[in-house]
């Protein structure tokens, strides 16, 4: 549960250098022991548009974002338009008058408005205007009455290594500048910093993107080929300057196609190997993926979700990719879709799928969202013993030569699983194969092997639903007996939709949901949604999408039609948890 | 030292008279003049006649789909760079589907050998123009003729930055077998163009009419496959006249040759049981 | 109902001209007023490898085929084991020794078997053995006592234009020696010719693929940009021939995302247009559909399925490419899916496909199968005058420039659909986009509009359900009441569960199935198919994939996952009627 | 006659001093010159910075997808040959992922314009090296430097057979925009690299550092843009002399010539309204 949360907005130009005041200001609330996530929003553009920086800070952990601010920083009249309807009567409003001539109110609202010539302090007090984000910081960190200590650690980790101890003084000056001309201001409102419980040196600050990178190399991933686009870049970028020092190798593509197909290629080789893509990659790696299933070749895909259709909304949220990941590509094929909810998840999901994709010899969707892979998150760090190494099927080279033993690349075999060999093994010669073929790889045209071969290939995903290496469902909530309202949700909906019960537990003391997250959604565990449900009388599923992706799939496996009803979000940000509570409470 | 039977797997399906046969073979010829063994050696394809080689080859083989075998091809060898990997197709699959792939494998230099079976038609499919058929060759899908300019393989190798670009031709057993055992041993990307022709579906481009047109850059005395330019100059007659042999050949430096002398156990080798092992990495996103 | 009919099969090697023979038989079938539909099977190769045509004939029209023959012509020892499970005691086998050493039988069959040297009585009475086949095909015309002008005509129909008088003559002398030969063959046995019960000048033979070709053409096809790709090249093949001299144009793309980009970039020019392709091409088109989708560009995808996944069997058949039809694309867009059955459908739901992508302007997946799409069928001629054109809310120039009207390219409506204009009109300038726009085309990132363009876009496919051109169901077996078995198939698998019904009526007396064809998957309407359902025991979605992809739908759309049953076929072949009858007269 | 205000439909979000608007400023300029109506206009594009072009114009437009423009311009120009067809793209868009369409579009030479926002870099995505980014370029995806061998996309074009190519730079507004006015003049596929910086992104490759390597054909006494030879040797200097203004024209037989010369009425452009029209290609099935 989040006790007290404070969030802070900043508002303006991308130009305005918000992206590195918030990443500032991160590090300084870190500090403090609080817990953190961030929300940005930011348009396809390089320069100019409206840009925010959202920080909401918590004692403990926190995962999702607020809908309400409790300090707005206004740098351009837009931040009004975007942010107003986020204001509450204690809410704190700065605003920088350089860029601004009307001061957009909401109605009936008791926000304490500030002016703050921030740009101009910064020109007066440091001859550049360039400092006026560090002068910010200082209002709002006098505003929350944070400690020095802090601020000047945060400042430090933020600055020092990247720009020298002189920048990191002139920032910590103007820092200073705007504590001490907040605390001069007339009627100046102070609000109280959440006190930080994450005590310890077991916390990190981290962003999906990061968190499936480094889930990706401890669970032994040593290639990457893969093609730019957001909000999936981050991964690669991070792969290729560091894969390479821990023995892999990145390879950017000129396509997605390219970029699946190389790291087929490797995984063939016996590298673990991955891609990571957005929807407009996914969608051109259909037919590879179909290859990798037919041919049996592991490899994982990385899938950060961002709105479509096609090119639509480049750097906002979604959870639009379910059915593709779940269904592209022409015939039959094994294949294992799984969801990140948070940065712990990000890690732990991206280690064992490349187990799951050895174990199965399958391809591996492992899908995210916008808003868990370019936010930051407090977390507790990441555990690397629990990280197992599973390589499945995969023969030695002794194995494959002992007396008597004659190694069949797809050998028919009862879990449809056939042991695995790699170039380079001697004993293991074979053919790898997307036509239609017999255990020995080699194309067949008759019927009998055809079926045969398909009965084997598609009873990986029965097989799979046992393994250990799946993510199992989460549930949250009420416990099972005589609760009314059952609640399904997958990746970043989750923390808001818990979040959501709180707040409806707190407001009218209902406490008849639950909430399963479903974090495998290929092989669909029937037995584990069937039981959730069961009881219930009605089936919330709450999505970021327009066409009900995951309800779809669950009506596919279970035949609770009636039971379920859809919450939906496709504006391109994610569920708040109070938008999800709202519609909840109107539950009867 | 292997024999053609040791690599041999099954009866080519062919049609009797096929260009691809002398590919395999000189393929096979290669191997054995290079040395190499069988579970070092991987054969990657797309799809198509000639993409079926790999189906009679008795190495690590790999057939996978149209147009996009070069990626494939690149993505084993990365993984593990101790492996030789020869990347065989038709013209279609190279040069149509897969052709942006094929100018990117060129300029990243990765060190693959690269086999066009170019019979200037697509044959699985039955008989239908191609990215390599002479203009006005009529097929169904060109009833009244090609109207594209075909495209020139050697000069767009040359122009994508390709570090060793051969001709040879189905006729000539021997000579292709060299070449591709040159190919393999050059340190790149190395890339032969085969005419191999179709018996079946190009009545145009025969092994006669291709025999008027070939010459050999050896009989050129003051041919010299080290000069871009002289390589330009051949390339740029193909469509006349199709030097056979090796026409261009240089050294520089391959893709991640640097990261592959520092590691020297391949990406597909190392040991990855421990996971502990890349724990520093989260070291930055801790408190300080 | 198909009464007797008879099943011919001639099996060898694709050099032996099985392929010839079997089309100059049809034709001469053809003449003979009876019915026929074949079956080939041949490999993935193009010489060498066991082949085989079979042609089914009846008395009236028969579009699936048999799995019995009554006539097998064998000219290699791979044509009995294929073969010889189709054989029943009142079988004829005519086998050439010339390449057969072992005559295999099957146990306890009574089928008479007859040593013809074809290949030799060629070579003996004209000098090579290139008239074989006709030798061979005066044999069969000796059994089944054909007449002699019909076999006139038929020879004359398949050879004279292309080869001229003489050698027409030459080939007629052969099956004039192959009668003769037959005739004086010791205890030569006789079969009856179902009696051709279609007179008249109103019918055609003809094959899946030129059905849709001419389909394409009648509903207003302009534009065809495609690669070649079994089972579909013949589409674009014959486009290439035809479509110049109809006024429109043929383009052979690079690729298949070239080849539907180009299509749809000939569709917003204002082209009439559309692409074909089979799963592998399919595939690749994800990210293409998903374009034409959100940017509402009218296009037809025509999909010839062969068995997957990946390059799978390309000559075999399957109905393995619906989930992704249905699902492919990343976000949410509107697209319409129809399946054609036969020659007829293929020809009316291609022409009408045009209507409806025009109307909703989006893509529309229009499925067809292998079997369909290179068998040929005799068929009645297909009805030109029922074709209607319908372009939906193309504007006119005159439209556009209406004094004080404002053309929006994506005007929000309340049906979903804008008005459109197409480059060269005057007034209706605009922008096209993937990006996600607002109703005039230009990129937006605003969420409100978000949420109304993508109300707007999906609102299509609602809309779209009440269409005329959009194929509705087909009901076939029992009335609806009392009736305990329901059958629900797409495509070729129509036919044969058709008669299987009546085998099963036949022997068993059994009316209590009935069937519903669903010729339109997306959008798929509920009521049609709940109403059908309702009131049965059990249902029985028959279906030629592995994963049982239509029953997926159908759960998804309705909860009645109990009373679902999938029978499937996933070997390479289509289903027979008797298999199918099989299956249920186990229903209890 | 338009204006180049009539031409605008917004205020382009490209960063002050972007390359890409003097080539917004010469394509409008030269849709002027060419005395082209809004109507009749069609601006193609992918995605990227580049790709965003068509927003700003005010003639039919469509924003495709990613490396797929040309498949798309070439659909529109074939449908309906009266169009003035422009396709315009950065460098990952039209030599990454678009590579082989840009290919297959040279030869087949359909009459459009194809215009390459070249700036070496992948900018809408942040900065990240592209096909024609300098080997050593630094950026996130390559921290060593890039490795492969940048395209010449100038020879490309010649190699693949477009029948115009030229050369132009976002500095020299007037310059681009007669170049571009003769590409759009030229019968078949005519093809213009521009020289577009990128100011945020690649700091390698400025104004000043092109200002540097730039020198004008014009001022070449002896260069003749019909010499295909002069062309590629040009064009083989590119990495270290820049030429701006026309490569290479030839006039040739474009893409489905003689069916656009026998059929007046455009594809997109013919009745449809009867059905009944194509009965006759159903007779061949009837029986005789
Ligand atoms: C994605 C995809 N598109 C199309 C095909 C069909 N196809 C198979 S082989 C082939 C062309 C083969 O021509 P080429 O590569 O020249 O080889 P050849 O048969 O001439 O040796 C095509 C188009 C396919 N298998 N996959
Ligand atoms: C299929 C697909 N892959 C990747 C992307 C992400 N993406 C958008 S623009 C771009 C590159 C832009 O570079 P360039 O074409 O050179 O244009 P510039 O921004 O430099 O003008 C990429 C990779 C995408 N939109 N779609
Ligand atoms: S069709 Fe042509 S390419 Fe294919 S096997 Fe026969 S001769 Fe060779
Ligand atoms: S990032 Fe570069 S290419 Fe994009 S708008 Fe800015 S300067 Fe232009
Ligand atoms: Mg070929
Ligand atoms: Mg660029």
């Amino acid at each position: 549960m989040i006790g007290e949360s404070i969030n802070i907005t900043i508002g303006g130009e991308a130009g305005d250098g918000i992206l590195s005041a918030g990443e500032i200001l991160c590090k300084v609330i870190f500090e403090s022991n609080a817990g953190l996530c961030t929300y940005k929003n930011f348009p396809s553009r390089i320069r100019g548009g409206h840009t925010s920086y959202s920080i909401r800070i918590s004692g403990g952990l926190c995962s999702t974002r607020s809908d309400k601010t409790d300090i707005l920083v206004a740098f351009d009249e837009e931040t009004f338009d975007a942010h107003n309807r986020e204001l509450k009567d204690t809410s704190i409003v700065i605003y920088d008058p350089a860029k601004i001539k009307n001061i957009k109110k909401p109605d009936n609202c008791a926000a304490a408005y500030f002016e703050m010539p921030l740009g101009a302090i910064s020109t007066q007090q440091f001859g550049k205007s360039l400092y006026k984000n560090s002068v910010m910081i200082g209002v709002i960190a006098a505003i929350l009455g944070m400690n020095d200590a802090h601020i000047k650690k945060g400042f430090s980790a933020a600055i020092e290594s990247k720009k020298g101890a002189d920048i990191l003084k002139i920032n910590l000056d103007a820092c200073d500048t705007g504590i001490n001309h907040y605390k001069k201001t007339e009627g100046a409102k102070y609000l109280k910093m959440p006190a930080g419980e994450l005590c310890g040196d077991n916390y990190i600050m981290i962003t999906g993107n990061e968190a499936m990178t480094l889930g990706a190399i401890a669970g032994g991933c040593k290639f990457i080929a893969a093609y730019p686009i957001s909000p999936a870049t981050e991964i690669f970028e991070m792969m290729c300057s560091t894969l390479p020092k821990e023995g892999g190798t990145a390879m950017q593509a000129e396509d997605e196609i390219a970029a699946l197909c190389a790291a087929i290629g490797a995984g063939f080789a016996g590298a673990r190997s991955m891609t990571s893509t957005s929807g407009p990659g996914l969608s051109l790696m259909a037919e590879a993926i179909g290859l990798a299933g037919c041919a049996e070749v592991p490899v994982v895909i990385i899938d950060a979700q961002r709105p479509g259709p096609s090119t639509g909304l480049p750097t906002k949220t979604e959870q639009g990719d379910l059915c593709h990941a779940l269904f592209c590509s022409h015939g039959d094929i094994p294949r294992i879709v799984i969801a990140a909810a948070d940065v712990n998840e990000s890690f732990e999901f991206a280690a064992n799928a490349f187990n799951l994709a050895e174990i199965y010899q399958c391809p591996v969707i492992l899908l995210t969202e916008q808003v868990i892979a370019q936010n930051k998150f407090i977390s507790t760090a990441f555990d690397y013993s629990k990280i197992e190494i599973n390589r499945g099927k995969l023969l030695s080279e002794a194995d494959l030569n002992k007396p008597g033993y004659k190694f069949l690349r797809y050998e028919y075999t009862q879990d449809g699983i056939s042991p695995r060999a790699i170039p380079s093994q001697k004993g293991g010669v074979h053919l790898c194969n997307g036509n239609e073929h017999c255990d020995t790889g080699r194309i067949t045209e008759d019927p009998e092997l055809r079926v045969k071969i398909t009965d084997k290939r598609m009873a990986k995903i029965e097989s799979a639903l046992s393994s250990k290496y799946l993510p199992a469902p989460k549930y949250y909530g009420g416990g099972n007996d005589g609760v009314k309202y059952a609640i399904i949700t997958m990746g970043s909906v989750t923390a808001a939709a818990v979040e959501a019960l709180d707040i409806i537990s707190n407001k009218m003391g209902r406490i008849d949901f639950k909430i399963m997250q479903l974090t495998t959604l290929m092989p669909f565990c029937d037995r584990a949604a069937e039981t959730f449900i069961s009881g219930c009388e009605k089936v919330f599923v709450i999505e970021n999408n327009k066409s009900a992706q995951l309800c779809q799939l669950i009506k596919m496996r279970l035949p609770v039609h009636e039971k379920l009803h859809s919450i939906l979000k496709y504006d391109g940000f994610s569920f708040s948890a109070a938008e999800i509570a709202e519609k909840l409470m109107e539950v009867k | 030292m292997l024999t053609i039977n040791e690599l041999t797997h099954s009866k080519p399906t062919w049609c009797p008279g096929c260009g691809h046969f002398a590919v395999l073979n000189a393929i096979s010829r290669a191997v054995i003049e290079c040395g190499l063994k069988k579970e070092e050696t991987v054969c990657v394809s797309g799809i198509g006649c000639s993409s079926k080689l790999p189906e009679y080859l008795d190495t690590y083989g790999f057939h996978t789909i149209h147009g996009r075998s070069l990626p494939h091809a690149q993505g084993v060898k990365l993984a593990n760079p101790a492996l030789t990997v020869i990347d065989i197709g038709g013209d279609g699959d190279g040069f149509a589907i897969g052709c942006g792939h094929f100018i990117h494998a060129a300029r990243r230099n990765v060190d693959i050998t690269y086999i066009l079976m170019n019979n200037q038609v697509y044959s699985l499919t039955k008989g239908q123009t191609s990215p390599t058929s002479d203009r006005g060759f009529i097929t169904n899908t060109s009833p009244e003729g090609a109207e594209e300019a075909p495209i020139n393989v050697l000069l767009m190798a040359l122009t994508a930055g390709a570090t060793f670009v051969g001709c040879g031709f189905s006729s000539d057993v021997t000579g292709l077998g060299s070449l591709i055992a040159a190919a393999i041993k050059h340190k790149g990307f190395s890339f032969i163009n085969v005419i191999s022709p179709c018996v079946t579906f190009n009545k145009l481009n025969t092994y006669d009419s291709y025999k008027k047109q070939c010459y050999k850059l050896s009989d050129i005395s003051d041919y010299d496959p080290q000069s871009y330019e002289k390589a330009i100059k051949a390339a740029l007659g193909y469509f006349e006249k199709k030097p056979l042999g090796l026409l261009f050949k240089t050294e520089t430096s391959i893709f991640k040759e640097t990261h592959i002398s520092l590691h020297p156990i391949a990406p597909a080798m190392q040991d990855i049981s421990t996971p502990q092992k890349h724990i520093h990495l989260m070291q930055k996103y801790l408190r300080r």
